[in-house]
């Protein structure tokens, strides 16, 4: 099996050559590895590579092909593209600037106000939306310039990490 | 007047409701938890013996809802309360309605809470006392041209500070003249928006200040002791992050000055219960008293860890009317302890809270290692409250093997699920001025570039994290095929193969 | 000469290796595990730094294997090795072995192995070191005519002993004149099926024997001290269960006399390294030489926690050269400490292994409590080796409370997929004549009834029982429904959808 | 829903009048229960009655039906019993006897000697099988007298818990 990972920014080809219990034989781009890989708990696997021994733990993101990846100290984003993906990815390359125009807020919580409405005419810097989370508010800002278009919440309404909350256009 | 407790209502939630029903457990009390809407699965509702929902998750309806808490404590028969720290640990109006309907309150009386929980009345009462304040008014400051006569004679910087404030709300430095009346015009806004209260006052503002605390301990006849301080000067946004005993600022002289200073604070209020008296500090050993706080602080557990007296068994026996059982002179410190707050935040991005579901915990153990947490594997961390998770408290015999131990246990602390504040603590313990124990309250202002630099090693690890991703996402392709075949065959079958497909899928 | 240690094999496996890897960590130094084909999921493999395979499930093919062991230590460059307890922890020719590929052996000469492992030797280099033995012969007993001769003189009741024994076995006591020479035949044809040697000796029967022992400290320049005793006749099938320190029997003079006794046993000796002295002692402050174990042992904890020291990392600086940095007068117990051992087996049923599949833990926290430990959720514990689980240590300023904190602990440890000794432990600390600290080795046997006793309890709970196993199924035919749905759909979608499920069936 | 359970030596009739997120109203024989339960973490269960608070952890044994029960201080057996159950417990009625005749080991573990062979007589209490797990041995007796007519397992053969290892007639 090959298949292509995205690591934060840089596209690694990954190819499985051999798999014996496991024991894994495996290529990312050029390099090869001989690796001894076992889950041990939920989500945990054990890693032994030339004796040296590591752990590193994976969160699916809601989706099986996005992973957040810790190894012991340091924390990566890693997203699977096959095929599926690729095909998602070209239907959708029109779409950074939608990443632009849609605010959301990484962490879930609850939203305290919103200084806008439909309509609002913004300018690039404005605050949009104000969440609050664990006692701590944080103001989420337009962006670029433009108008209100859409607004998916309403004030008090409880929200999860990454869901769009503002249109602007 | 003795009168045994045997039932304690525990009116908070999180870490410190688990610790405080760990010690009426080893005093063979009762606890009775409450919880909100979203708690009912938290772990202080599992570890209570009784337990009762008292409304929907925002605090103000549920706890901190002095009714809803007083309703319970009546139906479940409990004779004391233990409002734990933060919600209703001081508001005297709750500590009065105890009172009021013949259940204890471990804590102060209503007056001292009133008294302490007011900036300017408990800065003249200190004043009176004979306890040292820093150089400033006791006085609301009500009009500009008073506010620049009053600031002149104090000398820059000064602090403007609002007296209801808490938490770096309402609070401006002034270094510059012509700075003066913006900053009071600021204060005294954020100070009405937070608190509904514009009232501020100012002091000399010290330049390299150190948060130092006392604990202290009094008794309902009228004796009060001291247990040594906590240095607490890492802090962020007003936030303490790190703290640490004894503190390595501090000389047995001035432990022993402060400790009188601290002890005469809690007589000037005639205080009883467990208190902290928190003092400025700078670096010539001048001290001045900040504020006291009337209830138990986070940071207790490196007080009784160096000591080792349990200050809740101490609170309840003083609530109870016990005489104090420990004196002044046998108080001494055995080795060093520091604390580590873990919080669910993202150290990367602007310490954003991180709430979420916890899918994996590895705890730290051995030697010197003590957590008191309250999240477990498959707990979903809600959004309403507190971002700290846990607290860290490690015991060596130095404080140089204290860092190294921290270290050691920070390494082998693992939460899975959300972001955690663990690696920036691991950059804490490596910062040469910590290390040193040369630091004051602007440290981590003053090291932020270490504390948050990008780890070069990052790289290296990269292929390892490729490799993990791609494997597990193979395992899953060939489950998801095994687990087709399964699905055909019936549902009885089903049942018995269910675990063993989980199994296969975990190796 | 000091020898810097910058990386050490730990050649064992369990909560041993991880406790020594941690004190490592803590000194910087790097560790490598080794472990057999049934622990490479084991967690001292996945804590070491560096890890490597040395062969088969059985202990004889693996853990026992000097020369796999000496081979990774050489391959992985480790300039010392720590050998935990058990397994090679007192073998002469390891140490011997160790020795001559220049490798540190964190223990003591090959020659005091010996010495100390010989029951007759070690017994006659005591009596020439003025340290006291138990009345008795320090010779092997040949034939029948001089054992009875040997035990007349020093009077029944006597205990016949293996020299090369250990673990009960080869033991046996006679309290009558007719049985002593069947008692005999036993005990050599035991010691030669166990040790391959049939070599017995004959002490004086000590009727109320408390086994206590002294933690001793040596280091290569001849300076030896004691860090107190350690209270371990809790014993079942002369197997320790409960330790605690300070013992409820010594007094200060006793502590004293008896200190010095095991500091004069180690210098007989020229002892270098942490070993501990096991003396027995009876109601009267008679106390006798019983054996020396020259390595860590399994309750080393309980010194810790009152003495404050890390005896891992004494043992490394003594194996570095380095001196003592304790000295005798610097050395008191802060408080009291007690360690249960928690094995995984069924203490109803004859106290039977019960080895398996660990589902879930939720460990004890707070203050006083120290857990060592190596199971996780998700481990499948291996039939092959020991079945001790973890230790529990617990500490508080007394002795009551000490026993109060420890009630609590065990309340809160939960170890499910396995049968576990929890239960029978807090029997232990309920049970009258432990509370009272009023026992000696014959404690269990004693209160055999007490700490076994059904609980009337039970029925109370049944419903309890009954209910929740019916909602789980109920849940599970639920579960299985929605299951089958879904395998319609693709595999795409199962992907998507199947965390949901699974977090839904636990709801 | 209605079934009959199996607790140690307890045969209860339960039957769930009402369930309700996690508010249930169950009959246990004739005590009906108001309940607040639920599933906290993997195989444990929070459970309120009256305000009080209990926990209670369950182990599956193998079978979907078979449960460990354990309450804080108790342990129990429990097994659904439905009409499946009932069906395979009649068609087994006569085996009562078998149970008698083969010896098999409650725990896990590596068979040490088997001082028998096929067709040896053996009398009730005779050892015929040892096995060692964790490092102590058990031994294992004839709980009747008659023949050996069948060994399943060999020397140093890892053996489940609850197989069956020798057959006795």
């Amino acid at each position: 099996m090959a298949l292509e990972i995205k690591l934060d920014d840089r596209v690694a080809k990954v190819e499985l050559l051999a798999e014996d219990g496991n024991h894994v034989k495996i290529i990312v781009d050029d390099r090869e590895y001989d690796l001894d890989m076992q889950q041990v708990e939920n989500g945990v696997y054990s890693v032994m590579y030339k004796g040296r021994s590591f752990n590193v733990e994976l969160i699916e993101k809601g989706n099986p092909k996005k992973y957040t990846v810790n190894t012991f100290y340091h924390s990566y984003d890693a997203e699977i593209i096959d095929a599926e993906t690729k095909y998602l990815q070209t239907r959708n390359a029109g779409n950074l600037e939608a990443a632009e125009s849609t605010i959301s807020s990484p962490m879930p919580g609850k939203v305290v106000k919103i200084p806008v409405e439909l309509g609002s005419e913004v300018k690039k810097g404005d605050t949009v939306i104000i969440i609050s989370a664990m006692k701590m508010e944080s103001e989420y800002k337009a962006m670029k310039d433009g108008v209100v278009k859409e607004i998916f919440v309403k004030e008090d309404d409880t929200i999860d990490g990454n869901q769009p909350l503002v249109f602007i256009d | 007047m003795i009168t045994k407790i045997s039932k304690v209502l525990v009116a908070n939630r999180g870490e410190i409701a688990l610790r405080v029903m760990r010690s009426c457990r080893e005093l063979g009390i009762k606890s009775v938890a409450v919880y909100s809407d979203v708690d009912r699965t938290s772990m202080h509702v599992r570890y209570a013996d009784q337990a009762f929902h008292i409304g929907p998750a925002a605090s103000a309806e549920s706890y901190l809802n002095i009714e809803k808490i007083i309703e319970v404590a009546k139906k479940s028969k409990a004779d004391a309360i233990h409002p734990g720290y933060g919600f209703l640990s001081e508001n005297a109006e709750f500590s009065k309605r105890c009172q009021q309907e013949g259940i204890i309150f471990i804590g102060p009386t209503p007056e001292v809470i009133s008294t302490m929980g007011d900036k300017i009345t408990a800065r003249q009462t200190m004043i009176d006392g004979g306890v040292p304040v820093v150089p400033g008014t006791k006085e609301n400051l009500d009009d500009d041209e008073t506010a620049l006569k009053v600031i002149r004679k104090i000398g820059l910087p000064v602090m403007i500070k609002a007296s209801a404030g808490g938490g770096g709300k309402g609070m401006r430095m002034v270094d510059k003249e012509e700075n003066i009346l913006s900053a009071l015009r600021a204060a005294k806004s954020e100070a009405r928006s937070a608190f509904g209260d514009d009232s501020v006052y100012v002091e000399k503002y010290i330049s390299s200040p150190h948060h130092i605390e006392f604990q202290i301990l009094g008794d309902q006849h009228g004796n009060v002791i001291h247990l040594c301080e906590r240095e607490c000067s890492v802090q962020r946004r007003h936030q303490k992050v790190v703290e640490e005993t004894p503190s390595p600022l501090l000389t047995p002289e001035l432990r022993e000055k402060m400790g009188e200073a601290a002890v005469a604070a809690a007589k000037a209020v005639n205080y009883y219960g467990a208190g902290t008296i928190e003092f400025l500090a700078d670096n010539d050993h001048n001290f001045y008293f900040l504020e006291m706080n009337t209830r138990l602080q986070v940071e207790h557990p490196i007080t009784e860890r160096t000591t080792g007296y349990d200050l809740v068994k101490q609170q309840i026996l003083i609530a109870e009317g016990q005489k104090l059982n420990i004196k002044q002179e046998e108080v001494f410190q055995f080795g060093h302890a520091i604390e580590c707050r873990i919080y669910a935040e993202d150290t990367d991005n602007n310490f954003m809270p991180s709430p979420g579901l916890i899918t994996h915990i590895t705890e730290p153990m051995g030697l010197g290692v003590r957590t008191d947490g309250y999240v477990y594997e498959g707990y979903e961390i809600p959004i309403h409250y507190d971002p700290m998770i846990s607290k860290l408290i490690i015991w060596a015999r130095t404080r140089e093997e204290a860092i190294e131990r921290m270290r050691r246990a920070l390494y082998e602390y693992k939460i899975t699920g959300v972001k955690t504040s663990i690696k920036f603590l691991e950059r804490i313990m490596d910062c040469r001025d910590f290390r040193d124990g040369n630091y004051d309250t602007h440290f981590i202002q003053n090291n932020e570039e270490f504390l948050l630099a990008n780890d070069e090693a990052k790289q290296q690890f990269e292929d390892l994290a490729i490799v993990t991703a791609f494997l597990d996402y193979h395992h899953k392709l060939k489950n998801a095929q095994v687990s087709q075949e399964i699905s055909k065959s019936s549902r009885w079958k089903d049942f018995g193969r269910r675990r063993g497909v989980y199994r296969a899928s975990e190796n």
